[in-house]
């Protein structure tokens, strides 16, 4: 089957429907994006992600120190660092999780230090988890649909008034025939219907990032996608990204397995004690003494 | 880190409802300050005598002590088996009415059948307040129906734990929280079944068993000095108990990190069965002193004291035996003096709304419990 | 006690198995032996890839399958460790190093395969079974009971025995002078390389015939991870065996008798430390090649 | 029913054939969630004519009405809490606190002003009354969530049990009356309750709601049903033209619930009920969604106060409002199985027929027929050693039976079937058909 990516044009329609709904609904926030959806398609100079001189202590472990990057429009930046370098504390302060201790996040230039998540994600930011967290009590297809942005249904009133309904109903057609085409790129549109708890591990990392996906986000932050996931599933998976990357998305990764980030990232970024150690290509990083003593152990 | 004086401004500036709660409590106590010296300004201050304060903050002092020695239990079971125990109130009913059985078949052996003994109820023409012990005329009863009542319920704790708790070991705290309220339920009612589910008195009346302490204008009952001594005695058994032995110790570990507790070869279950005995056992002995205190017995006053008990602890800090210890006093005290500002009808209310303010501003408690689930 | 499924093994390996001294030897004494043996040995893919021990071995795993609910982590993980051994077990992040050790301590998932002890199968028995037997586990992260005192700490250590074992405690404190010193304090307000002793010591309590170690060098200030490993080498000195789990694979690998490295869940490859530890290939694994 | 289920279960192929008798017609009644309600009240009918069928017609239909009554109040407060519990997992045990809020706020709106029949009123249409309770019930949810909902499980039930005892404690004072009157004029009666409204039903069977006075409807209906006719009294025919109201109540509910659920709010609070954090990460205001259902809820709390308390007369706090009721209508939601509406339904009227009104029937019959006088307490009962006297003793106390079967059976359905009795019905959270792929999508290979 042909690339079937649900690129802008194909989820035109469940586009329209959200701008639309977003100057209906009752919710402050949804007002921000539906501004943050116009501006998405006016170039902007400023990276989508920045991070500078992140800080994030817990009692009196200081799990980032300091930490400062850029991820690049449309790039695919891999993340890495040892165990205890800090890569998923760095994550959750980004995606709102954590509150930083200092330092700040900025999302294509404007400062978004410590929004919450759902802020987060209603301006493009989403990000997936290092475990699988698939809702089991939910059909795939139920899984995708959730995430769609300025959903009419969303609104109590909406959702059980019979005038209004109609216009809910017409959104959840588009919605579910996005998420449809989203399972068919996938391919694991077979199992639509089923429930997301009887998904193989490596079943639920493609739902993971299909439902992610459906918030049409901007910068999809993956935390260790391929974990788990079996040598054939993990190619389709990587395959997809680079699909998606071409379609404009823009990819931070966390993963451990060094061979996929050396071999698909154009841009690594090293973390170690909490803050960077090095940045450059995946040959540079390979050859970069302070990240082989940050891997193999300094001498002590 | 900045110094002390920063922080607390910091914690002010942050936790706006913790300085509006410290403003009322200093208000309080300014009006207090302004009755006691019978002064009045506005809505400000009035008129309380320094006898009314002081037998008010006794009163509390004893309903906290037996609040928290019953609040002891309910925080172990939090913290230990990591479940909300809506039966520990109907385990002070058990205590107190087989607690009190006991005593009645040794206060009134011969005069009355023993059957009506046991169920505590009167009986041809002895009439319960008649055949009822009293610590000054039947000392040994009183006290040999306490100590029934600790271990009676203690059993009865422990078989609840075979029955309806153990099965469901490993499963999430409101489960566990759902099917306690069905164990509530059945020891409740089986109590009404068995006892009847009228209200009726059980102490006797002894003359001249009020010992008053002039300069403090307190007069002070021989129950409530029995209760106290009581309370303060198995309090300080149980902090031995948790200090000084190994099993104690063993239950602070497993409150601490339970997984931890399994990898250095604890044994679970037995710490799980000592947690019953003990916490069950205490809620049955503070059952019984309730009410020597009250004087009477229903069926159903230990699923009353119930969020009282709760409030204790969450005052405390849940799962902090300690805790639960000091919540209980406060919630006696609040219970008791509030009705110098409110009308009686509203203390159950305002030991409640306490609870409620703390969970909301400080959900880990006074003294920050255990944090399990 | 049967050894046929001992497979063709490396004659290295088999050496450094029950001697103390041999210990000493290779590890501390010798370094530029280590050198020599690697240049001559570590001929790229044949370099030990034998994972199991011709002699004697406490613990031995063979095709070990086990992971966490329906994920498996591990598979066909072979591993010995022989009586006074120090063995380590290091590898990329995700390897399923840890996974490893908390098998051994029944606390994952049991999939398939064997986890022998002294001889006796012991997969599927609880924790409290285990330390019976003979092991001592250190958790990585907390590892000890914050609320509880530093001597209370170490009793529960002990806490199958009937009696606490005082001359074990003043053992303890004499390896851990500091603990002594501490020994009334809540070990939640100790610093992190003192709780660390804490929980070496609480597994040591019932002097174990072979002691898990999951990443001790974790969240320590670099200049206490040298003292610690020190303090291993100390215990592994007076007799008791080693599998620990490390992040710092440089370091661990220049103290242990043996290396394990995990990639993937499975075996890759398995010598002397100092071998391991100039092999270019390990180094790939650990950056990808 | 049988019949049909057994020749279902004849016809079935072996494959799906369900393990027991009890099973197929589980199985049969499951595909049909109107059957199931209906089959189910059909055997309560059943169960109650047998028992009553010696009494005449005019006691057989007392009895369903009042088992009917309390089958479709339980179904309504099951319903509330369901969208609580079972869709968004908000642990909420203060049902009665809210309905209380609710039926208590009409009674003082609507009530005439006049202090000469009792607590005094606002005086306002009955409409208003009810919208101003389903307001305050509203309200004070809304006040207990907006800080509550922070709060782990156990503990925002803690919470919820303490307001609704605040709420019964205040109503039960007689102090907040006293200060009511002074100030709005209006009171609550205190411990001794106050009266309810006229229910409008009545005023369509009798004029001005006078008894001997019957509207031209009222002639109708009495003409046919009544005492000179079938012999049915005319108080219970006018009890079933209220729970006609009350069953129009439960389907709208009902509509409205299942309309809720599936729809991408339904799925909202599916998801927060799983994971809060999934749904926070993908662009979900969780504590607003949260606050909102828990109001809502609270609103239909109140809501089924008023239809529930407000046609009994009079209200009073205790022992109306106690925490029991509380747990009546959350084994009602427990049985159905948590987060299924048919369920509720369902569970709402097998708990109140046959948990909570059959034992007590049950007991009444079997007392009749046992000829021994019952022992004055449990004691002289066992000490009699004679097994008639025991059975009078407990047929006569069978309320506390009752109850220590309740506990059972939660206790039960929490080890056994924590998905309740119809079993996990996952139901879908959209407002499309997702069985399978629209015709006009393009297939697949």
């Amino acid at each position: 089957m042909s690339s079937d990516v649900p690129d802008a044009s194909d989820v035109a329609d469940a586009a329209d429907e959200v701008d639309a709904a977003d100057a209906i609904t009752d919710e402050p926030e949804a007002n921000d994006s539906a501004v943050e959806e116009a501006a998405k398609h006016v170039p902007s100079g400023a990276p989508p992600l920045r991070v500078e001189g992140l800080v994030k202590r817990f009692g009196g472990v200081t799990a980032v120190d300091g930490a400062s990057f850029e991820v690049e429009q449309g790039s695919l930046t891999g993340l890495i660092g040892p165990n205890g370098a800090g890569k998923s504390t760095t994550f959750n302060c980004i995606t709102g999780v954590h509150e930083p201790t200092a330092g700040s996040v900025y999302f294509k230039g404007e400062d978004v230090t410590g929004l919450e998540p759902y802020r987060m994600a209603r301006k493009g930011l989403v990000r997936t988890f290092q475990i699988a967290r698939e809702l089991s009590e939910m059909t795939v297809l139920e899984n995708l649909m959730l995430a769609p942005k300025g959903q009419l249904g969303e609104s109590a009133i909406r959702a059980v008034t019979p005038g209004l309904r109609g216009d809910v109903v017409e959104q959840e057609e588009a919605i579910r025939e996005r998420a449809w085409e989203t399972l068919d790129f996938f391919e694991i549109d077979h199992l639509a219907t089923e429930h997301a708890g009887n998904l193989s591990g490596g079943q639920r990392k493609l739902l993971e990032m299909a439902r992610a996906l459906m918030t049409d986000p901007e910068v999809v932050l993956l935390d260790e996608p391929l974990a788990g996931v079996n040598p054939t599933l993990e190619e389709k998976l990587l395959d997809r990204i680079h699909q998606l990357r071409e379609d404009g998305y823009t990819f931070l990764l966390v993963e451990h397995d060094m061979d996929v980030i050396m071999n698909n990232c154009e841009h690594v970024i090293v973390m170690h004690q909490g803050s960077v150690l090095a940045e450059g290509t995946g040959d540079e990083i390979r050859n970069d003494e302070r990240v082989i003593e940050a891997y193999l152990g300094e001498d002590v | 880190m900045g110094t002390t004086e920063s922080s607390i401004v910091d914690s002010a500036r942050a936790r706006p409802g913790l300085l509006l709660v410290a403003l009322l409590g200093g208000l309080l106590l300014v009006d207090l300050a302004a009755k006691l010296a019978g002064l009045s300004v506005g809505p400000v201050g009035g008129a309380l005598s320094a006898d009314r304060l002081g037998s008010n903050l006794w009163n509390g002092v004893v309903i906290g002590l037996v609040v928290g020695l019953a609040g002891i239990g309910l925080s172990m079971t939090y913290s230990i088996l990591s479940f909300a125990n809506f039966s520990h109130g109907d385990l002070l009913s058990t205590g107190a009415f087989t607690g009190w059985g006991v005593a009645f078949l040794i206060a009134g052996f011969g005069d009355v059948p023993v059957r009506a003994l046991l169920s505590v109820r009167d009986a041809g023409s002895a009439s319960a307040g008649e055949v009822g012990a009293h610590i000054l005329s039947t000392p040994v009863a009183v006290l040999a129906g306490l100590v029934a009542a600790f271990a009676i319920t203690a059993a009865v704790a422990l078989a609840l734990d075979r029955a309806f708790y153990k099965p469901m070991r490993d499963r999430d705290g409101i489960s566990i929280l759902i099917a306690s309220i069905g164990a509530a339920l059945v020891v409740r009612y089986a109590i009404q079944f068995v006892y009847g589910s009228d209200r009726r008195g059980v102490t006797a009346s002894v003359d001249a068993s009020n010992l008053a302490f002039g300069p403090l204008g307190l007069s002070v009952n021989a129950h409530e000095l029995t209760i106290v001594v009581a309370a303060i005695g198995l309090m300080l058994a149980m902090h031995f108990m948790l200090q000084r032995t190994k099993l104690g110790t063993a239950m602070r570990a497993m409150a601490d990190n339970k997984d931890l507790a399994l990898v250095t070869g604890i044994p679970a279950e037995r710490v799980v069965t000592a947690t019953w005995i003990i916490g069950g056992g205490l809620a049955g002995a503070s059952g019984y002193l309730y009410v020597l205190l009250r004087g009477t017995i229903q069926f159903d006053f230990g699923w009353l004291l119930l969020l009282l008990i709760f409030a204790a602890v969450i005052l405390g800090g849940i799962g902090s035996v300690y805790g639960a210890i000091a919540g209980g006093l406060v919630i006696g005290i609040v219970f008791t003096t509030s009705t110098i500002w409110i009308p009686s009808d509203f203390n159950e209310a305002a030991a409640f709304a306490v609870m409620i303010t703390m969970l909301l501003l400080r959900p880990e408690g006074l003294f920050g419990g255990v944090s399990t689930a | 006690m049967s050894v046929e499924e001992g497979e063709t093994g490396d004659e290295r390996v088999g050496e450094s198995g029950t001697d103390e001294t041999t210990t000493d030897e290779t590890v501390a004494d010798d370094p530029v032996e280590s050198d020599g043996t690697a240049e001559s040995d570590a001929t790229d893919a044949d370099a030990g890839t034998a994972h199991t021990l011709d002699g004697d071995a406490i613990l031995r795993l063979r095709d070990l399958d086990a992971g966490y609910g329906d994920l498996q982590i591990l598979s066909d993980v072979d591993l010995d460790v022989a009586d006074g051994e120090y063995v380590t077990i290091v590898g990329p992040n995700g390897a399923g190093k840890s996974t490893v050790m908390k098998t051994v301590f029944g606390l994952t998932t049991y999939m398939d395969g064997t986890v022998e002890f002294e001889g006796e199968p012991i997969h599927g028995l609880a924790p409290e079974r285990i330390i019976r037997e003979g092991i001592g586990f250190v958790p990585q992260t907390d590892n000890v009971f914050p609320g509880l005192s530093v001597r209370e700490n170490l009793e529960m250590g002990a806490y199958i025995l009937d009696e606490v074992p005082e001359d074990q405690i003043e053992a303890i404190y004499d390896r851990f002078p500091i603990l002594r010193e501490r020994k009334d304090q809540k070990a939640g307000t100790l610093s992190g390389g003192q709780r660390q002793m804490v929980a070496m010591g609480r597994a040591l309590m019932l002097d174990p015939d072979l002691l898990l170690l999951d990443e001790p060098s974790a969240g320590l200030a670099p200049d206490l991870v040298s003292d610690m490993f020190d303090r291993i080498d100390r215990i592994n000195d007076s007799g008791t065996a080693i599998l620990m789990v490390e992040q710092n694979a440089k370091e661990a690998l220049r103290r242990c008798d043996r290396g394990y490295v995990l990639v993937n869940g499975e075996n890759r490859y398995t010598d002397r430390g100092d071998v391991l530890l100039g092999d270019e290939d390990v180094r790939k694994d650990f950056l990808g090649g | 029913m049988t019949d049909a289920s057994s020749s279902g279960d004849r016809d079935a192929p072996a494959d799906e054939r369900p393990e027991s008798a009890t099973a197929a017609l589980l199985d049969a009644a499951k595909r049909s969630d109107l059957g199931l309600v209906l089959g189910t009240l059909l055997v309560v009918y059943l169960a109650a004519t047998v028992l009553t069928f010696a009494d005449g017609l005019n006691s057989v239909v007392g009895l369903m009405r009042t088992l009917t009554f309390l089958g479709l109040v339980y179904a309504l407060a099951a319903l509330a809490l369901n969208l609580q519990w079972g869709y968004a997992g908000l642990f909420n045990i203060g049902v009665a606190g809210f309905m209380a809020l609710g039926v208590y706020t009409m009674g003082i709106v609507v009530r005439s002003p006049d202090p000469a029949f009792g607590p005094p009123g606002f005086g306002l249409p009955l409409p208003v009354g009810i919208a101003a309770g389903m307001l305050v019930a509203a309200v004070v949810g809304l006040l207990a969530a907006l800080p509550a909902l922070r709060l782990k499980a156990d503990y925002l039930a803690i919470v919820t049990l303490g307001i609704s005892e605040i709420v019964r404690l205040f109503l039960q004072s007689s102090a907040f009356d006293t200060f009511l009157r002074d100030s709005l004029g209006v009171g609550t009666g205190g411990g001794r309750g106050m009266g309810m409204p006229r229910n409008p039903v009545r005023d369509l069977f009798l004029v001005d709601g006078q008894a001997g006075t019957p509207t031209a409807f009222g002639e109708l209906v009495f003409g046919v049903f009544g005492e000179d006719a079938l012999g049915v009294s005319n108080s219970i025919l006018i009890d079933w033209g209220y729970i006609a109201v009350l069953a129009a109540f439960v389907i709208a509910f009902y509509v409205l619930l299942e309309r809720l659920g599936r729809s991408p709010f339904g799925r909202t609070l599916k998801a927060i009920r799983e994971d809060e954090l999934v749904a926070d990460s993908l662009g979900k205001n969780v504590d607003l969604i949260k606050v909102k259902v828990f109001v809502i809820g609270c609103a239909l709390m109140g809501l089924v106060g008023i239809l529930w308390f407000g046609s009994q007369g009079n209200v009073s706090p205790t022992p109306q409002f106690m925490p029991l009721l509380t747990f009546y209508v959350f084994i009602a939601v427990i049985i159905g199985g948590s987060g299924s509406n048919t369920g509720s339904v369902l569970g709402g009227i097998v708990f109140a027929t046959v948990l909570f009104e059959g034992p007590r029937r049950v007991g009444a019959s079997v007392r009749d027929v046992i000829d021994a006088e019952t022992p004055p307490s449990f004691a002289d009962a066992v000490a009699a050693l004679d097994p008639t006297a025991f059975l009078a003793f407990a047929t006569d106390n069978v309320a506390p039976l009752q109850f220590i079967l309740l506990g059972l059976i939660l206790v039960f359905i929490m080890h056994r079937r924590p998905d309740g009795i119809l079993g996990d019905r996952i139901e879908t959270a959209a407002a499309v058909d997702l069985s399978e792929r629209p015709s006009g999508g393009e297939t697949d290979e």
